[in-house]
């Protein structure tokens, strides 16, 4: 199994790793990914599906919701608990194979600013196959963003421009990839940060490119949420 | 209108996806995982509302009808020939290959008629993309969670003019039967036991009007 | 002469999805005194639809070209994949410029349909769309 | 030698799976299994208290709880991948088994793969996806070949 042995050798040689400040161990860190996986992109889960069939997916899903709750802030609600339902289970699968590939990178992510560099960077290339980058730090180092260009999600979706009609109007409230906000937030809760996340700029209502504000609440010191309860 | 009116999706070619430096991107594909999670949450969602295995399966069937009529216009429309399909066997090819091989990524396994009735036909697939991931517990029996799939063809066919009701139906694969080597799993994930197959049974006016079209 | 309207009409299984009346010149509304809208020319229009339920499976090419032909007006029609019914009422245009306007609306409508929040059969009042096709008559059938 | 038992404990402490891996493998009755799932759940953080060595924030270099990793006995190995997410995977094979780690980190990439992806499985209760345990089964079979044409 090829993958193990790289991994045993990563671990070998991230054993004999200096004890030193987090900062080189994260640099040492990049250079593996970078040996181990795609020069330009970190680790890709190599079984992929076809964007479209996903778009469509989604969009199915998405419909479905609009006919059954009609408001769409209730729906942008179901969307994020939808989310927070896969962001709970995917971080397993993300820590499971990168650890397999011998990153254990996710074990480095001593302060926020790491976090965010692995889920915008790492997260959205893992799944989605697309470059995300993170930014806008606040002050207090409590706050960033993730921003990206291309969405999989909204390939075919236009949203009818304002004052088309009463479905018109509705339907541009409604925060069409809201999904991705649960999802980091589920995933993020399972690791003992309790954040809040708010779509802020979507390319579907013209901004120049999509933003996820993620700003920590909490973080949770003793067993990851483990009063985890069905929202 | 919205500020860059310019970009939409009218302008921009089918299936464009925006890049920083605003070409099309070439990734056409997400991975395994991302269409799985959605998968799950929309057969979780459906499971919620539904009373029954029955009509759990009739929920994901109408999600995929609603996807297979725009598959239909999709795959149509790529094909560059500006082409419909008149006759049966026709359309069954353009369903079992081109549309399988754009969502799929490879053309179904086989296309067989039944014996015993004219009027049925059945569209296999080793590796049927819905129940990568899925053990369908013994409480909910008979239940595909392939449906959905079925819902896409039904509404490619009825998109076409040739109206059909197709059920998955999740059957056990015997010895040595698919010698094909496992494409989309895990590497650790086990050969699968099951395969899919997707029954079609035209309405009687289709086979008549097929027939018709043979004189 | 001032250009002759068209009068351009998209017929999902039984009823109208889109309309438009368009002056090949200008593209906007033609207000041209021979108000083309004529409830007589929806008769053309409506009794062409037969002669297209019976071609439709005869030939498999989506381009039906003229399939009626009533005084000095033709119809010519183009079906989709899903048997949706593109057509087009004008005086004698060329089959080619006819062919290319209606490649051209095709693509429109399959980028339109692909939206999540385009029901397949259902009427289409994007003004987005609306917009394009009359540019597109203009472009091609002026 | 060879792999014995697997079970899987969640965060809260409940057995959400036991499976015997091997002929060898002694049989313990399901609530003999609770009872072990609970108290190595309780052992394991206990022993993080007890330990004489105190990682920063309890946390060891992967960054999950720190606890139990090993547990060497006369006639029995046990290992443990505690996981950031807080879910226990435990071994426990004849002594001088090797490949336990890389079992341990398999069985963690399947459960991501067959049990958290799978619509019919709720997070936290009992495992009992078909395509979970034929997936252990298949990759224990697998470490036990390669162990075999290794001794040969």
């Amino acid at each position: 199994m090829a993958t193990s042995k790289c991994s045993q050798a990563g671990q070998q040689l991230w054993a004999k790793m200096p004890k030193v400040g987090g900062y080189t161990r994260l640099c040492f860190a990049w250079s593996v990914i970078g040996f181990l996986v795609h020069t330009n992109s970190s680790y890709r889960i190599t079984h992929q599906a076809n964007a479209e069939l996903f778009a469509l997916t989604y969009g199915s899903l998405v419909t479905e919701l609009v006919r059954d709750h009609e408001d769409p802030i209730e729906v942008n609600k179901q969307l994020d608990k939808i989310g927070k339902s896969i962001g709970v289970r995917c971080v397993d699968e993300f820590l499971a194979k990168a650890d397999v590939a011998g990153l254990g990178l996710a074990s480095q992510c001593q302060s926020l600013r790491d976090t965010a560099e692995v889920v915008a960077r790492m997260g959205f290339r893992m799944f989605l196959g697309v470059g995300a980058e993170c930014g806008a730090f606040s002050q207090d180092q409590k706050s960033f963003s993730i921003y990206f260009h291309d969405n999989p999600l909204s390939t075919f979706v236009e949203l009818p421009p304002a004052g088309d009609d009463q479905m018109g109007d509705d339907l541009r409230k409604l925060k069409y990839s809201n999904i991705y906000c649960g999802i980091i937030r589920g995933a993020l809760e399972q690791v003992n940060l309790k954040v809040d996340v708010t779509l802020v700029q979507c390319t579907l209502k013209g901004d120049e490119v999509n933003e996820i504000r993620v700003e920590l609440k909490e973080v949770l010191a003793d067993g990851a949420g483990d009063d985890y309860k069905e929202e | 209108m919205s500020r860059n009116a310019s970009n939409n999706i009218l302008d921009r070619p089918l299936g464009f996806r925006a890049t920083p430096a605003g070409r099309s991107s070439d990734v056409s594909s997400v991975s395994l995982s991302a269409f799985a999670y959605v998968y799950s949450e929309l057969v979780q969602y459906h499971q919620g509302r539904a009373a029954s295995i029955s009509e759990l399966e009739r929920r994901l069937e109408s999600a995929g009808y609603g996807v297979g009529l725009k598959v239909l216009e999709c795959v149509a429309y790529r094909g560059k020939e500006m082409k419909r399909e008149t006759r049966l066997m026709s359309i069954l090819h353009f369903v079992s290959s081109s549309v399988w091989k754009s969502l799929f990524g490879k053309s179904a396994d086989s296309l067989e008629r039944s014996i015993d009735n004219q009027d049925e036909f059945m569209i296999v697939d080793y590796e049927p993309i819905t129940s990568t991931f899925v053990s369908v517990p013994q409480d909910l029996g008979q239940l595909s969670a392939d449906a959905y799939v079925s819902g896409i063809i039904a509404g490619v066919l009825d998109g076409a003019g040739f109206s059909a009701r197709v059920t998955a139906h999740n059957v056990q694969v015997e010895e040595g039967e698919n010698s094909r080597p496992p494409t989309n799993a895990t590497p650790g994930m086990p050969r699968r036991t099951e395969k899919a197959v997707f029954l079609v049974k035209f309405s009687p006016e289709v086979l008549e009007r097929d027939a018709t079209l043979e004189r | 002469m001032a250009a002759v309207p068209v009068l351009f009409v998209i017929v999902g299984k039984n009823e109208p999805l889109y309309e438009a009346e368009i002056d090949t010149s200008t593209g906007i509304h033609s207000s041209s005194s021979g108000d083309l809208s004529t409830r007589q020319n929806y008769f053309v229009l409506h009794s062409a639809l037969d002669l297209v339920e019976k071609s439709a499976w005869t030939t498999n090419s989506m381009y039906l070209r003229v399939v009626d032909k009533v005084n000095h007006q033709q119809v010519s029609t183009f079906l989709t994949a899903a048997n949706v019914k593109f057509m087009l009422l004008h005086s004698g245009k060329g089959e080619e410029v006819v062919k290319n306007f209606f490649n051209e609306v095709y693509q429109y409508y399959v980028k339109l349909s692909m939206n999540p929040f385009y029901k397949f059969d259902t009427p289409i009042s994007s003004k987005a769309f609306d917009t394009r096709v009359r540019a597109a008559a203009r472009a091609y059938l002026s | 030698m060879g792999f014995l038992h697997l079970f899987i404990v969640n965060k809260s402490g409940g057995l959400i799976l036991h499976r015997s891996l091997g002929p060898r493998a002694p049989s313990i009755g399901t609530n003999d299994w609770l009872r072990i799932g609970s108290t190595f759940h309780s052992l394991h953080a206990i022993a993080a208290e007890a330990s004489p060595v105190r990682l920063p924030k309890n946390k060891n270099p992967s960054g999950a709880d720190d606890g139990i990793q090993q547990i060497e006995g006369s006639g029995v190995t046990l290992k443990c991948l505690q996981t950031r997410t807080g879910i226990k995977f435990v071994l426990t094979a004849e002594p001088g088994t090797t490949d336990i780690d890389t079992a341990l980190r398999e069985i963690y990439v399947l459960y991501a793969d067959c049990a958290l992806k799978d619509p019919f499985y709720e997070l936290e209760m009992p495992i009992r996806c078909e395509l979970f345990t034929s997936a252990v089964d298949n990759l224990i079979e697998r470490l036990e070949q390669s162990k075999m044409s290794a001794v040969r």
